[in-house]
């Protein structure tokens, strides 16, 4: 190949040119988000930390969490700590008094999410969460977790309609074996605390 | 080598040493290399008359060119190397006996972090072990969705990779920041199908975890469509200038006989000569489906190993392009496979797959248990760096430089 | 009215200066006319710092600075602040007497270069007889600051880039006179006003009659960027920096207002040596065309030093550095006897000035160039040619 | 001019001092490339600019670079010792002595230390350039061709050396 000396590093600054003067108006040259004044999209499928999702307007009493422990055993990192909740009488209660998650240890892998059998556990993607206490707001506790289900709804739109059909489902077959077997034993059963309004 | 020489030696800087010199006090002698049973480069008493004494400087941990926190004590004549010896293990984080702790699933985010530029591709080297030991299939459409990714993930890899290593021949950043104005594109991608940037964390044993969201394979198909212009771009900005050619051209030279007997895999053995890809070896996943070539240098210099990168991205694009337009619809999961409680039988497995940077394995022993019994990575960066010594020694500082930028290394997966 | 303007600073200075009495006459002059240089190009260091960055991130895809002011105009003033309010290091090892004046021995000498240098028409501080080699003995004395700044800091990295710094400023200060030389040869005067008026004057009313339209004056021009380049330490010829294998080299261990000195200094040394450029090559502050000679002709210079100045920052946008013995052997070995053929081609030029038949001056361009081009790629073709160099071809398996 | 002589004096016979006296060699060096400067200063106050200019050329930005360089290389410049005033050395400035004294007697016992200095040529540059290349442009290519040998000399010696060096 002939290669004229000097040529390639011509070659380079008119190059550079194009991109100096591309900048100005090819958008696809200038990808730079200025941060503060305007934001990407959040996509759909983005995550970032866990939150608790809860059905209807009490975060306490709507809460889908049943205290299973399963995300907490299942955490790689280990960021979530659960303590159930306890009667007058000592009874462990299927729902949690303590739901911590150390943000600052979590890594947004999204196995929680994944091994919950109840769907109470969500990512979020607020991701604005700086903060100038590390140990105190970097620990987020269950009331700054609990979400109502409207929100996670228009963050994951597509999977909160699948996740709302699966639990419609669940509850309707729940409800039939209820009225099958309430037809049978005519005994009316406590009502689980954690089942969840269809 | 005087008392009095030591006035210039960092004195100190050095206490805080990971590996060796345990019992060395940090005001000792010459301030490094005189502690016990430390190995260092300093040469042997009486040198020719007009070699003159050597400087011995320390490039890193906290060197901009190092790639992360990487150190390489140099001994130098003028600005001739006249010994290296690479210090690593700052970035250590103890990834396999965490893995060994901890679930097989629950390994997989942490695989992301190994090398940290192609999460996706870690997995996939992980997820085909955990899939050959427990004996796991994987949907057709996850074996696309897995090749579009791991692909991606090379186009990224590489493109940031010249990017760097010109960026250390002293561009202003410039093809650096082109580099990242693709990956960009590629990161946007990879953000709305597995809802990260970098730590994808996106395939499970037997498949993939989410199908693509609508509209992400055009999304796809557009950036593929148009990375060769970037390509193109970026070549013409450097790839025939004269002080790039002159910078990289000789320099470095890797012969292939001692590539192959050192271990180095990817795009630096292929630029030393040796046609040794794992897609076209073993074939593994759906990789004999496609049309594509492997580039091969010749000279196995730091310029070969640039443009080896730059051919092997315009083969991705092939790929690419072939598996977006192949994409068969279907289940993205094998039904067997389980997140909870998933105990593969006892046995072994090596799971390896052409990382961007060279052979990704990951070996597992498993004792019947939820956790691995042992869990070892073949990290390829770190075995690529093992020649650092040889490629450098007789070149200048600033060719160090460039050749630690053209073995491509990562110091997370470098360290684990 | 174009007139006045034109010699509007000169006039001002004259008026200034004959407010005050006799007896301080003689001090007040060079006083006014050192403030001016200083404030003047303090100044264009200030902006050229923000159109830098900025022109570096639009040849990169960047934004550049924008958040201080109105498209970041301010920004200059807050990396002033902050190089104001940084505290000021000394590593304990240092030598601080010579640590603390190595970056008032950079920047003062290439102030003094200033003096001799005419920014428009009367407008020069002092007109040597000599002044073409006052700007280089001057100039010289950067040398030993560097050399200062790197001893002084007691760090290797340091030590290595004063190495540098002092090797690649000797080499190329060979090719940068000689360049020069060419011009004197021609103009056959030192004094650099008596350059640019030899420079005065239009071919066939249009074509200016600066030396950059001969081939000697381009090649001695393309010549004299490249070493200007190599002496201002910019990249491609960034070694002594390097920030990339030894980091900043002398400047390693220098924080807060002395690395902001010498940050100072590299520029004004950039500028002085872009106006020597512009003043040997380029027809100094003349207009490039008859018909725009009524601006001022400041203007001119500025607008010809901005443009230099955008040439630099392109460049450094775009090129890889060089490395230690191919910057050595470029110097020596292909600007060193490029430059010494130019040298012979202007001498030719000149000599060949009185022929006057029809088409000698394409005859003396035509034969110039070909001697210089023959050079050139002579020299670059024994240099920079080697088996196995050059852009090669891949084979592939399958 | 007075005074700018006497400080000009002043600078570069402290900057000479210095150079001999200071401990450190790379002090002695930059405070004698100061002793150039000073130099050229006198020149520039006798009227003699290219004289000046040439000799800050020539002594700072090599001489001094020179000796610089060949520190920066070697690295001896780190020790420096207790004192150097030596016995010997002390014998030096008796002799010194004696020299200047020598000197400045016959200086001032000869008739021109009473005569009247003629007012000073009009030297310009071009006058300087005409005469070495018309009168005396043989000294001139002489000494040239002295120097080219020398530097070739120089790069022999060296080669040679690093032959035997074996590197």
């Amino acid at each position: 190949m002939k290669h004229t000396p000097g040529w390639g590093l011509l070659k380079g600054l008119f190059e550079t040119a194009r991109n100096f003067v591309g900048s100005y108006y090819q958008p696809g040259r200038l990808t730079t988000i200025e941060y503060p004044d305007e934001r990407l999209p959040v996509q759909e499928n983005f995550r970032n930390f866990p939150m608790l999702i809860y059905d209807g307007a009490d975060p306490e009493r709507g809460l889908r969490c049943v205290g299973c422990k399963i995300c907490e055993k299942e955490c790689p990192p280990q960021c979530i700590y659960i303590v159930l909740e306890r009667d007058r009488s000592g009874k462990v209660q299927k729902r949690p008094r303590l739901f911590d998650i150390d943000v600052s240890v979590c890594m947004s892998c999204q196995i929680c999410v994944e091994v919950c059998p109840f769907d109470a556990i969500k990512m979020n993607t607020e991701y604005e969460l700086s903060t100038g206490d590390r140990f105190g707001a970097l620990l987020l506790r269950k009331a700054e977790l609990a979400k109502p289900n409207e929100y996670y709804r228009r963050l994951h739109p597509t999977e909160a309609a699948e996740v709302d059909a699966r639990l419609a489902a669940a509850a309707q077959a729940k409800a039939a074996a209820q009225a099958k077997e309430q037809a049978k034993l005519t005994a009316k059963p406590a009502k689980p605390a954690w089942s969840t309004q269809p | 080598m005087r008392a009095q020489a030591g006035d210039l030696e960092m004195r100190g800087a050095f206490a805080a040493e990971p590996h060796g010199g345990g019992g060395r006090s940090a005001g000792s002698d010459a301030g490094w290399g005189a502690g016990a049973g430390h190995e260092w480069v300093r040469p042997a008493e009486p040198v020719g008359r007009l070699e003159g004494e050597w400087l011995e400087v320390a490039m890193g941990p906290h060197h901009p060119s190092t790639h992360g926190v990487f150190r390489m004590n140099v001994a130098l004549e003028g600005e001739r190397i006249r010994k290296l010896k690479p210090v690593f293990g700052y970035l250590h984080r103890n990834h396999e006996k965490i893995a060994e702790g901890t679930t097989y699933l629950g390994s997989m985010p942490y695989t992301d972090r190994l090398d940290y530029f192609c999460s996706l591709t870690n997995n996939w080297a992980y997820a085909l072990a955990v899939e050959t030991l427990a004996g796991l299939g994987v949907p057709e459409r996850a074996e696309y969705l897995r090749v579009i990714t791991g692909e991606l993930t090379r186009l990224l890899n590489h493109a940031c990779l010249v990017g760097f290593l010109l960026h250390d021949m002293g561009t202003m950043g410039t093809p650096l920041m082109y580099a990242f104005r693709e990956r960009e594109k590629i990161l946007d991608l990879f953000e709305a199908l597995t809802g990260a940037r970098m730590m994808c964390n996106y395939l499970r044993f037997g498949g993939c975890r989410v199908d693509v969201p609508a509209g992400w394979l055009a999304g796809a198909q557009r950036v593929v469509d148009e990375f060769p212009r970037f390509l193109d771009e970026f070549e013409n900005l450097l790839t025939t200038n004269e002080i790039v050619l002159a910078r990289s051209q000789g320099v470095g030279v890797l012969s292939g006989a001692l590539a192959v007997n050192a271990g180095i895999t990817g795009p630096m053995l292929r630029a030393s000569g040796v046609n040794y890809d794992l897609r076209k070896v073993d074939r593994y996943g759906i990789y004999d489906r496609f049309n594509f070539r492997v580039p091969l240098g010749e000279h196995g210099d730091v310029y070969d190993r640039y443009m080896v990168r730059i051919l092997e991205m315009r083969e991705s694009v092939k790929i690419l392009a072939q598996a977006l337009k192949d994409l068969p619809p279907g289940p993205i999961l094998d039904p067997k496979s389980k997140l909870r409680g998933f105990r593969p039988r006892a046995g072994e497995a090596y799971g390896r797959i052409e990382a961007p940077k060279g052979e990704l394995g990951f070996y597992l022993i498993s004792d019947g248990s939820v956790r691995p019994y042992r869990y070892r990575v073949r990290p390829p960066s770190l075995i690529n760096l093992t020649v650092l010594e040889e490629l450098c020694l007789g070149h200048t500082v600033a060719d160090a430089v460039i050749v630690l930028g053209s073995v491509d290394i990562v110091l997370g997966e470098v360290d684990r | 009215m174009m007139e006045t303007l034109d010699q509007l600073f000169v006039l001002l200075k004259r008026w200034v200066v004959g407010e005050f009495p006799a007896a301080w006459r003689l001090w007040l002059s060079p006083l006014i006319d050192a403030g001016a240089i200083i404030g003047v190009f303090a100044g264009l260091f200030a902006v050229t710092t923000l159109l830098e960055r900025k022109g570096l991130g639009r040849l990169q895809n960047r934004m550049g600075p924008n958040r201080v002011g109105p498209f970041g105009v301010l920004q200059p003033l807050a990396d002033g602040l902050k190089m104001l309010t940084k505290e000021d290091i000394v590593p304990r090892a240092a030598d601080r007497v010579v640590h603390f004046l190595a970056p008032i021995a950079m920047v003062t000498p290439i102030l003094l270069a200033y003096a001799v240098l005419p920014f428009g028409r009367n407008l020069v501080a002092v007109d040597f007889d000599a002044g073409l080699l006052f700007f280089f003995a001057v100039g010289a004395g950067t040398e030993l600051a560097v050399f200062m700044a790197g001893w002084s800091s007691r760090n290797k990295y340091s030590l290595l880039g004063a190495m540098r710094g002092i090797a690649q400023m000797i080499s190329y200060e060979v090719p940068l006179v000689l360049s020069a030389v060419a011009v004197v040869l021609v103009a056959g005067s030192l004094s650099l006003p008596s350059i640019v008026d030899s420079q005065a004057g239009y071919h066939w009313g249009w074509l200016a009659r600066w030396h950059v339209f001969t081939p000697w004056g381009l090649a001695g021009f393309i010549l004299f960027l490249i070493a200007a380049t190599a002496e201002s330490n910019r990249s491609p010829f960034d070694l002594p920096e390097g920030e990339s294998e030894i980091i900043a080299g002398h400047l390693i261990e220098y924080s807060g207002f002395k690395y902001a000195l010498f940050f100072l200094g590299e520029y004004l040394g950039l500028f002085a040596v872009s106006a020597l450029g512009i003043t040997l090559f380029l027809g100094g502050w003349q207009a490039p065309v008859p018909f725009l000679a009524w601006v001022p002709s400041y203007l001119w210079f500025g607008a010809k030093l901005l443009g230099c100045i955008a040439l630099f920052i392109w460049l450094r946008g775009t090129m890889p550095r060089l490395r230690t013995d191919q910057l050595m052997n470029f110097a020596w070995k292909f600007m060193l006897p490029l430059v010494l053929v130019n040298l012979v081609v202007a001498a030719l030029w000149h000599g060949t000035a009185a022929w006057g038949f029809f088409g000698a001056g394409a005859t003396r361009w035509l034969l110039g160039g070909a001697v210089l081009w023959l050079t050139y790629s002579a020299l670059s073709h024994a240099l920079f040619t080697a088996p196995g160099r050059g852009p090669r071809t891949y084979r592939y398996a399958d | 001019m007075e005074t700018a002589f006497y400080v000009l004096a002043a600078v570069t016979v402290a900057g000479a001092v210095a150079a001999m006296a200071l401990p450190r060699l790379v002090h002695c060096t930059l405070c004698l490339a100061v002793a150039f400067v000073g130099l050229a200063g006198h020149f520039l106050l006798l009227g003699a600019e290219f004289v000046s200019f040439a000799q800050v050329l020539v002594y700072v930005g090599a001489v001094a670079i020179l000796v610089v360089f060949a520190m920066l290389l070697t690295r001896s410049a780190d020790a420096p010792p207790a004192w150097v005033v030596s016995r010997p050395g002390l014998l030096g400035v008796g002799v010194a002595v004696l020299v200047f004294g020598c000197l400045a007697a016959t200086v001032a016992g000869s008739g021109l230390a009473g005569r009247e200095a003629p007012p000073a040529p009009e030297v310009t540059v071009k006058a300087l350039g005409e005469r070495l290349m018309a009168e005396y442009v043989v000294p001139l290519e002489v000494v040239g061709l002295l120097l080219t040998a020398a530097l070739i000399g120089a790069v022999i010696l060296a080669l040679e050396d690093r032959a035997k060096g074996g590197t």
